[in-house]
């Protein structure tokens, strides 16, 4: 209830984190979204299932937009309202080549291509942005 | 992360204790694939103490568990938290993978 | 041992988060300062001196600079090197008044003044610095 | 942060959990205030469950002592966890709040 009554004198919910591109700082990632679900009054599934998602989403910037390089800088944008959550993913890395983020088939049983479908489980639009600096993920979850 | 290892007769336990992702999953990976090369017949991986796990965590036991048919091994999961339960469901891995309740039904069944 | 080992691999451990000037995120700045300083092998004491250094540092930016209102922005800079870290807080509101900042004496018994105490307590060296647009607290702390 | 308040004759207990700062401080102070008003003879603030407190929870303690001491009453401390009692001496205040180790203690003390 107080919680409640606090959120509506924060009239902007907006938030983001930067953090290096290394995996040791995705952890960073998860309890800045964790964090800040939990105090707006998110449910403990929606919040593990966006936790989730952005980790995954942040794995794939390290992975493809770096080529595995650690010492550039990703950039999470958190915004949210009582209508949803948005989420934007930021890089400085390479433009993808092909911009459908396929993951696999569930059912052909080999290691990777999951990510994507924790993207689509815990989002409900997604939309992917380059432009000559910066790549980005645009996430938004309908409340 | 941290894993602990235990072996007993055919068996290798493998406990896993924090959060797998694409930092932590290679030790992991590097512990698996050990047991794969020494052709361990049953590896038990034990997530009791695993609060989250992302899809490196899981192509790691995707990968393992392969790699193990190969010498008819067999590669049992125990005491998922509900969250990783969740989500092995949702990666439809349920089936694929044996999955136990404790350690001690792992080690019998 | 792991841990020291990947940190050299992440070249710049350079992070930062933006959160609104509401109370209610002072505790996710405590968290990020936390989380990136385990992260980084810091011995628990001097976490513990940043956490509230910076803590009281950002409550001063809302009751100061904000004069309490609570949609606007506080941003956290984070930097490490082996030699210092070094915390620069950021706020758009009011240019203070007295640069003096001075805290009350200890041993007079009132309420208030603590908090540039234990800003002193936890960093070597502090600098404040306003622009036009923006206020600046820069702290260094030595290792 | 949340606190439980149980009144025992001339005793109120409230016992705080969380983290005691600029954000939760005010819920503190408004039954530290309720107390020196109803002038409780002896209240106990149990910090066992208080991992962090920053100069807004401190001042709130300060403000009560001060409050309570008007009409002689007492204001103790207890359970502090190693950080909490670091923060006291630092801010010279271990000597000017009574400082008990536990509840027990503060009770009969
Ligand atoms: N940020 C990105 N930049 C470029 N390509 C990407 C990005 N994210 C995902 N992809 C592409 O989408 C595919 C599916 O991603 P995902 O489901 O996470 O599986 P995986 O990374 O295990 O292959 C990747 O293999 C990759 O080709
Ligand atoms: N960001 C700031 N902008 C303007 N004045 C400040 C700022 N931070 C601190 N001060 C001044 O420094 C004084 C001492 O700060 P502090 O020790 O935190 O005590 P308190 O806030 O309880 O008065 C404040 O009373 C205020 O006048």
């Amino acid at each position: 209830m107080k919680q409640k009554k606090n959120l509506q004198n924060a009239l902007n919910h907006r938030a983001s984190i930067e953090v290096p591109s290394h995996p040791m700082y995705l952890s960073m990632i998860r309890i800045f979204l964790e964090k800040l679900l939990k105090l707006i009054d998110i449910q403990t599934l929606i919040i593990e299932d966006i936790k989730s998602a952005v980790d995954e989403a942040c794995s794939n910037v390290i992975k493809y937009a770096y080529k595995y390089s650690y010492d550039k800088t990703i950039k999470v944008y958190f915004s949210y309202s009582p209508k949803e959550i948005v989420v934007i993913i930021e890089d400085y890395g390479e433009k993808p080549q092909d911009l459908s983020f396929q993951g696999r088939d569930l059912l052909d049983l080999k290691p990777g291509g999951l990510g994507m479908h924790f993207i689509k489980k815990a989002f409900d639009e997604i939309v992917f942005k380059s432009s000559k600096k910066t790549n980005k993920l645009k996430m938004v979850r309908y409340l | 992360m941290e894993i602990k290892i235990e072996d007993q007769k055919n068996i290798r336990i493998l406990s896993a204790m924090g959060e797998v992702d694409m930092h932590t999953s290679p030790e992991l990976r590097k512990h698996l694939l050990k047991a794969v090369k020494d052709k361990i017949p049953i590896v038990i991986v034990d997530l009791k103490e695993v609060s989250y796990i992302d899809s490196s965590g899981i192509a790691t036991l995707v990968e393992a568990l392969k790699g193990m048919m190969k010498y008819k091994g067999s590669l049992k999961l125990c005491s998922l938290s509900e969250r990783v339960k969740e989500i092995f469901s949702f990666a439809k891995l349920d089936k694929v993978f044996e999955i136990y309740k404790d350690l001690q039904d792992a080690t019998i069944g």
